[in-house]
């Protein structure tokens, strides 16, 4: 067995990093919906619930995409890197973009009675 | 010689073309109501403003293409000259400064004749219901009680407001001499919003492939003064057929090129049962999980309700 | 046993029976041809089984010649039915064959006639034009001509076994679901797009790689020629759209087979998301078609205009900007489905902008021209048949851009017009272009000008006739795909002469065949031996015509923009190495032709769902995929004597000149 | 380990090779990362769809979805540790984590195959509704993705054992680690949107 030169070691340490922290991030928000599922005394508001969920899934994908991808670990022109945000870019526009349009199709083409109900709900008139 | 071969064909085309337009009429560039006279402004500015690029690419094509023609040896001719910073910022600049005028205009446009957007009159508005099915259209006057296939009759200078579903595959009513088309799609309403400003009787069909008897899907709208309007009513209401929900799954059987029908209306409410039916599973079949929903409806607290999506 | 395979889906109409019968014929006599010619194991050596780009590309035009021929069958009985089809007379085909007529028409026309040029020229052009020998992976470029191969196979199938969708050429649910489109049609639309569209993808990647990856040495970007960046923007627009249309079809065909609910009108299904999906990837492909006639459209004019391409760097950037805006447009193909004011006019003014990357290609070109030495060959009557058509076309474009306005003339004839000029008057018009322009290339023999320039005559005009009409007839409320019409309403005398357009669109095709044949009968009199007929600027032209299979023997170094024309009139001496080194070709192999062999075999297997091919044509697709990729890609040596050789009669046929 | 640096195609050397190679298969996962865009768009439409059939919340059993992802985790984690012992050319090791990569994916794979079957049988298929048939269509697509390269590291592992560490089998154990990693990131989307906000 070779002794493991540094490099070899930092790579360790990227990947144990990556990984406890994903794992970490994983059982947060676990538990955060457990706790809302379970009800209980101190629920945590919805809204909290959403902006953690998102938050915790970005903070995932940025840690697999740098200690797991390495992304931008290349030598110049930065293919790699510039075909993977490109991706991102059309990845957000396109779902962005078709959330946007099918909930603005949606809302200008209710019913009476779907009105009814979604004001019920939404707005709580 | 070169002359003659390029005129002849010209004049060919020219010829061709004028033969064929006699006695043509331009349904959009002729409106009849309000929404279609807009659009039409709005067509004509557009093509105005597109003008202010096109007409010089042409100019220039041909002026370029003649005086540097490789024969012409008199011309200058500078191979090394590929660039110059004046000329980019002019044709990129200017046509910003177009889009940016066109821009402004769409944005007020679209808001200004969205089909959601009721238009105002002294006149009561009209509600008047559209179903497309396959290959005819029924329209559905749930205050006036009457319904009627292929023709639709509304009086002039009156806002009419169409709530429009299918019972069908997608569809698109269109009645070009009032105003611009909107889809008519299964389990959900669209909504159209015209006037006709003159009486007439003008033609309306589907823009969008549903099948078999798609080109027969036609309908033509009536604009008419109050009183003719009345008389309608009338031989509507006289009508010896009712139109019911069981009535009208005998309408809704493929059948194409249907004469115009008049009915009495028997359920005011069709309509909605129409566009209900594609969002609950069908009492009959799956009663089990009506009853599920019902439950499920009081109880539940969170949004995660079944919203009937569309 | 053979699923819903059974006699009833070989019985057709006269029509079709004719036009069967046809192919069987043709295709029979092919064979007798070949086999009497003793040519079989010639083409299966030399063309079927070969990596070689240059090869792959003549077969994509091969496939993509008889598939716009196929087209051009359709338009004429499209023209011919809706010129008769008024008032009393129904025309010659009843309504669901005519629907089946013209959802075959778009569907061939874009995946089959513009995809298969598109590729056919990049195979042919790009390895030349970037220095390389090569694309970066050979063998997936074989895999990926023969998915596409497998793809137009389906389509001509469903001519003679069953029937095609009678849903358009994008197939929107709920038309195309199970309750409204029972027969296989729609099935045999989804998997011939879906094989085709899994090649192109292919070879979109493929691409991509070797622009970035296998250029000479000292090409760095802002050398590259313009064709090449514009085919790097066409490129990026495939590997991102294709999934989306991958994706699209899947649910699809997954609603169809497997009962799911994704489109259907009812059980909670949203026709309007297929609608949504389908344009999302639906728009950037006419991006992926208009960007590389872009690009050549730039090559023949600077070329012919004896100039540098005027702002090469606002062109790149104007490339870059269409390839970006295209992602972001999609929505104004559905204006009129009911989406609110600030959707409809978002997405409204993000096509207009599009209109402005576009201008400034045109005035670029134009200021090419200014200036030069103008050479009116039939390339650049191609590229003035191109400005005219494209600009009016364009002008309707930016009319459809303002949603108040698509909402009239949305899905009618002023519609079909508009794409029709866009597609024809760019895409064809730059695929004509470049076939006649790079023909002498890889043939060794210019193409015939002066019936060259009859068939420009004869297509344009026939084209404004074709369509001038259509632009009328939209302003007159006539919609689209209409197979009858009333006689009242006045329109029969523009659809005939649009019959008439679309035969002289058919002449014109006519003589371009005919100027093939003619200029193969007179290649004596129009030898080019130093392979630069027309004094070309670029990579490609520093070959001798035809290229040899390794196409440059050394690896040419470039120093500048245009580097062929700067190492012309700099007369650096043609330096001749000293001694020639080996080359390492591809081997040919035919297991593109298995994999994607057994990838048709599961499309047909699920369209008519015979139960038991299926998993044992996957198990065939796995397996065969297993071998190849398990050994490494074996290469044949070209010794340096064969080389030196083949440079020596080059270098003695160009001192001829 | 050296070898002979074959003349490569065209004369390319073996590092132009596996660069090329491997930018290739990045840009193919790119656009398989857009071919689950589409379906993720596809279930946030439909995700209400639920056509008066069990949403989300009724269906899921979170405990067994943490396990599953726990496990993909590790896998992801086991296939990082694999790339650095690749690059030492130590294949006792190398072969070690690839088993251990394969043995925790087919765990996932397992618990998501029994997920799908208990929806089944309480009828609760992808014939419900819309919004059954897109959970089915993006878990069931990235499970698709789990078995082909679960195959693909059973075709691999064997060529080590066969073959040894040649340049190839290194690219190609290289391109798996890669895979891996972008599956494990698609899953961390289907954890957080299909599964957390659905029980919400």
């Amino acid at each position: 067995m070779k002794k493991s030169t540094f490099s070899e070691r930092t790579a360790l340490g990227r990947y144990i990093t990556g990984f406890i922290v994903s794992l970490a991030a994983t059982l947060i928000v676990y538990f955060f919906v457990q706790n809302r599922i379970a009800g209980g005394h101190q629920v945590l508001s919805h809204t909290f619930l959403m902006i953690s969920i998102a938050l915790l899934a970005i903070i995932q994908f940025v840690v697999q995409a740098v200690f797991f991808l390495h992304i931008g670990k290349e030598p110049k022109p930065r293919v790699k890197m510039i075909a993977f945000f490109f991706m991102l870019l059309i990845v957000v526009i396109l779902v962005g973009g078709s959330i946007w349009i099918m909930n603005n199709l949606d809302y200008t083409m209710m019913t009476p009675e779907q009105t009814k109900t979604y004001l019920q709900n939404n707005e709580g008139l | 010689m070169k002359i003659f071969i390029i005129a002849i064909p010209l004049l060919v085309v020219g010829g061709l073309l004028a033969y064929a337009l006699q006695g043509a009429h331009f349904a959009i560039l002729d409106p009849k109501g309000i929404i279609a006279d807009k659009e039409r402004g709005l067509l004509i500015f557009t093509t105005l403003l597109s003008l202010v690029v096109v007409v010089p690419v042409f100019v220039m094509l041909f002026v370029i293409v003649w005086r540097y023609r490789a024969t012409n040896t008199k011309a200058i001719y500078s191979p090394e000259w590929d660039g110059s910073r004046f000329f980019e910022t002019l044709w990129w600049g200017i046509p910003c400064l177009i889009i940016l005028v066109l821009a402004i205009v769409t944005w007020t446009s679209s808001h200004q004749l969205d089909p959601t957007r009721s238009l105002t009159s002294t006149h009561p508005p009209l509600k008047i219901q559209v179903v497309a099915l396959q290959w005819k259209w029924l329209f559905l006057y749930p205050d006036q009680q009457v319904a009627s296939v292929n023709t639709v009759e509304f009086p002039i200078n009156t806002p009419i407001e169409f709530d429009i579903t299918a019972d069908a595959p997608m569809n698109s009513f269109w009645i070009p001499s009032l105003g611009g088309q909107i889809y008519a799609m299964p389990g959900m309403t669209t909504k159209l919003h015209l006037m006709a400003d003159t009486s007439g009787t003008y033609a309306g069909s589907s823009a969008n492939l549903s099948g078999t008897g798609f080109s027969g899907m036609r309908f033509s709208a009536i604009a008419t003064s109050a009183s003719d309007y009345a008389n309608w009513l009338i031989r509507a209401h006289s009508s010896s057929q009712v139109l019911t929900s069981s009535s009208y799954t005998a309408l809704a059987v493929p059948s194409a090129d249907v004469a115009v029908r008049l009915y009495r209306l028997g359920e005011p409410t069709l309509y909605d049962t129409i566009v209900m039916k594609y969002m609950m599973p069908s009492t009959a079949t799956s009663s089990t999980d009506t009853k599920a929903v019902n439950s499920d409806m009081d109880m539940d607290t969170n949004m995660n309700m079944n919203m009937p999506g569309m | 046993m053979f699923g819903k395979l059974t006699i009833s889906a070989f019985v057709h109409d006269p029509i079709t029976n004719v036009a069967i019968l046809g192919t069987i014929i043709i295709g029979i006599v092919g064979i007798i041809l070949l086999i009497r010619f003793k040519k079989l194991s010639w083409l299966w050596k030399n063309w079927l089984t070969s990596l070689d780009p240059k090869k792959i590309g003549v077969m994509y035009i091969a496939i993509a010649t008889f598939m716009l021929l196929r087209g051009l069958a359709d338009v004429l009985l499209i023209r011919t039915q809706q010129a008769l089809s008024s008032g009393a007379s129904h025309g010659i085909i009843n309504a669901d064959t005519f629907q089946q007529v013209f959802s075959a028409h778009g569907t061939m026309m874009i995946f089959f006639v513009a995809m298969g040029f598109l590729f056919g020229i990049l195979n042919l052009i790009v390895p030349p034009q970037i220095g390389s020998r090569d694309v970066a992976f050979p063998f997936l470029n074989s895999v990926s001509f023969w998915l596409f191969a497998g793809g137009a196979l389906l389509v001509n199938l469903s001519l003679a076994v069953g029937e095609f969708s009678a849903a358009g050429w994008l197939a929107y649910p709920p038309l195309s679901e199970l309750s409204y489109s029972p027969g296989v049609g729609v099935d045999y639309w989804i998997w011939s797009l879906q094989i085709a569209g899994v090649g192109s993808l292919l070879s979109g990647i493929n691409f991509l790689v070797t622009i970035i990856k296998l250029r000479a040495p000292g090409m760095t970007p802002m050398k590259m020629p313009i064709f090449i960046w514009s085919v790097l923007g066409s490129m990026s627009l495939v590997v991102f759209a294709f999934p989306i249309l991958t994706a699209t079809l899947s649910m699809l065909a997954l609603d169809r087979t497997l009962g799911m609910h994704f489109f259907t009108a009812e059980a909670g299904g949203n026709a309007m998301m297929y609608v949504n999906l389908i344009w999302a990837w639906g728009h950037p492909e006419v991006y992926i078609l208009i960007l590389p006639a872009f690009g050549i459209f730039s090559e023949i004019v600077s070329v012919f205009s004896g100039k540098r391409l005027f702002g090469y760097k606002s062109m790149v950037w104007a490339l870059g900007a269409i390839t970006f805006l295209s992602f972001t447009v999609w929505l104004h193909h559905f204006f009129t489905m009911g989406a609110g004011a600030d959707v409809n006019s978002f997405f409204g003014i993000m096509t207009m902008i599009i209109a402005i990357p576009t201008g400034v290609k045109i005035f670029n070109w134009l200021f090419t021209m200014y200036r030069g030495r103008v050479r009116l060959t039939t390339p650049m009557l191609w590229f003035l048949g191109f400005v005219v058509t494209f600009t009016l076309g364009g002008v309707a474009g930016v009319l459809m851009s303002v949603p108040a306005i698509d909402y009239q003339v949305h899905n009618s004839l002023f519609l079909v017009a508009h794409f029709h000029t866009m597609i024809i008057g760019g895409v064809l018009f730059g695929i004509f272009a470049g076939f006649t322009y790079w023909f002498p290339k890889f043939t060794g023999f210019t193409l015939n000008e002066r019936i060259g320039r009859w068939a420009f005559w004869v297509w344009l005009f026939g084209f404004l006739l074709a369509f001038i009409p259509l632009y009328i007839l939209g302003l007159m409320g006539a919609t689209r795909r209409l197979d009858h019409y009333d006689a009242s309403l006045g329109w029969q005398g523009l659809f005939i002469v649009a019959g008439i357009g679309a035969t002289l669109i058919c002449i014109g095709v006519a003589l371009q065949i005919l100027q093939v044949i003619v200029s193969i009968v007179q290649r004596k009199q129009h030898l080019v031996l130093d392979g630069d007929p027309w004094n070309g600027r670029t990579l490609e032209w520093s070959t001798v015509s035809p290229p040899p299979s390794y196409t440059f023997a050394v690896i040419p170094i470039v120093t500048d923009r245009d580097d062929f024309w700067v190492s012309k009139h700099q007369s650096i001496p043609d330096q001749v190495p000293r001694h020639y080194r080996a080359i390492a070709v591809p081997k040919n192999t035919s297991a593109g032709i298995v994999i994607a062999g057994f990838a048709t075999l599961i499309g047909f297997a699920v369209i008519w769902q015979i139960i038991w091919l299926i998993p044992v044509a996957l198990l065939g697709l796995i397996i065969s995929c297993i071998i190849r990729l398990s050994h490494d890609a074996e290469e044949e040596i070209i010794s340096a004597v064969d080389v030196e050789r083949q440079e020596l009669t080059a270098r003695r046929q160009r001192d001829l000149v | 380990m050296s070898e002979r640096v074959n003349a490569g195609l065209h004369g390319e050397s073996a590092m132009q090779k596996q660069a090329k190679v491997l930018l290739g298969f990045w840009i193919y996962l790119m656009t398989d990362l857009v071919l689950f865009a589409s379906l993720f768009a596809t279930y946030a439409v439909l995700r209400s769809n639920t056509f008066g059939g069990p949403g989300g919340g009724q269906l899921f059993n979170l405990p067994l979805v943490l396990v599953e992802t726990i496990l993909l985790l590790t896998s992801s984690f086991t296939a990082g540790l694999l790339t650095i012992v690749l690059s030492r050319g130590n294949r006792r090791l190398v072969m070690v984590f690839l088993a251990l990569t394969f043995v925790l994916g087919v765990g996932f794979l397992v618990i998501e195959l029994t997920e799908f079957s208990h929806l089944i049988q309480d009828g609760n298929s992808w014939q419900r509704s819309g919004f059954l048939s897109a959970f089915f269509t993006l878990v069931g697509m990235h499970g698709l993705h789990i078995a082909v390269g679960l195959l693909w590291m059973l075709v691999v592992g064997y060529q080590v054992l066969y073959r040894g560490l040649t340049t190839a089998v290194t690219r190609r154990l290289r391109l798996i680690s890669l895979f891996w990693h972008f599956l494990d990131i698609v899953w961390i989307f289907i954890f957080s949107i299909v599964y957390m906000i659905g029980v919400l």
